[in-house]
């Protein structure tokens, strides 16, 4: 498991490969990026800026994949997520979940995000032409989240 | 008894500061009671009321409003997250 | 839109970069690898044969890349799928799936592997240590594919 | 007419070929026509009949028994699929 907050980018390449790296029981490695757009609700994004509760986000999401890891078969993943000043076109978030089958893999995978994005604390603020303004929080994010309870 | 605060995001910026170590009266014993006692400072407090949705954690464990407030404890309040 | 059945093998971090590359309308970016793994259905694998059926393989994928682009928004895809002998540890499959917002992205790309699992013709033969043998198609794969159907 | 048949993976091993043009009689009109005809040359043929779950495939496209077979088709037979 790899859990990292950082100012730097990531390399999705790179982060499966060291998940794959010298296994031969990995069958699926399922992964997503998010990355920032130049449009939300509406109004340009000419950059944003993630700030968060350092300390509290890494134990966080290393609740969310254990979670994650009590519901899947989960042999490894890795979660990491930007903070600091990001442009339109850079990456924020990278979750990565190996599995012997493909279904564990997405399901595992989509659960993090999902929880991810309503749990874990982390906050948006765009400049847009009209100034800053703080992402608000999206009630398809809850659905998304809730969805996990059936 | 005494407890860290932190303030974040749109909260932070609406109350001007990060956080405030804070010597409690002894009525305050949960994160609710935590919450009116600041609200009763008036003025940009009244953020507290306003933020819509208001999160808190306390110990860096997401927490209610009726979560026991100890000495030394972290509490945190903060709008809904908005991170991934 | 990339499609390609190919013997040689894939790199995750280069098709995801290369279906992002100058946009700033992407926000989300899901993918999924598959893999050999050195072991299935009880017995040991020592390397895979992957057979396809020429000209259908391409025009298969094509067709549920379509669906997928029918049923969510999707901005881009890139689809790979190797053919020829496999080490267990070896990339069989690649499904990149981009899109402005990550529900679409995780279903569209899901969708996909899951169509490609029962549709598109491909076969693999397992060399384990009682010799080798064609891979049984999996009822669980059937399911898989009929969930969408809801 | 004639009809270009391709045979895949186990059913191509079972029969020893992996494709053949084949000259139809006149009541061969479809799929089910032509697999029938294909059945009753007897011996390893009946690959055909005991395959699990046989797939065909009429010009690149899944089809069924019923689908219908002309002049000039490719008819391909197979096992289900198990790529991914």
């Amino acid at each position: 498991m790899k859990i990292s907050v950082q100012s730097e980018d990531f390399d999705l390449g790179a982060e499966c490969a060291a998940i794959s790296r010298g296994r031969k029981d990995i069958g699926a490695v399922a992964s997503f990026v998010g990355l920032v757009r130049d449009a939300n609700d509406g109004a340009g994004v000419a950059r944003m800026t993630l700030e968060h509760y350092a300390g509290m986000t890494e134990k966080s999401l290393a609740e969310i994949v254990e979670e994650a890891r009590g519901r899947w078969e989960v042999m490894d993943a890795t979660v990491i997520h930007r903070v600091g000043e990001l442009q339109p076109g850079d990456n924020i978030v990278l979750v990565v979940v190996a599995s012997a089958h493909r279904g564990d893999a997405f399901a595992a995978c989509e659960f993090i995000m999902d929880f991810l994005k309503t749990r874990a604390p982390f906050w948006k603020k765009e400049e847009t032409p009209e100034g800053g303004r703080w992402v608000d929080a999206r009630e398809s994010d809850d659905r998304a989240a809730e969805k996990w309870k059936e | 008894m005494s407890v860290h605060i932190l303030y974040f995001a749109g909260l932070r910026e609406a109350l001007g500061q990060t956080s405030e170590r804070l010597a409690l009266p002894g009525h305050v014993g949960s994160v609710g009671e935590l919450h009116a006692h600041l609200v009763a400072r008036g003025g940009a407090w009244q953020a507290l009321l306003t933020t819509k949705n208001l999160r808190v954690a306390v110990n860096q464990q997401m927490a209610a409003m009726r979560t026991p407030v100890a000495d030394g404890d972290e509490v945190a309040f903060f709008p809904p997250v908005t991170g991934g």
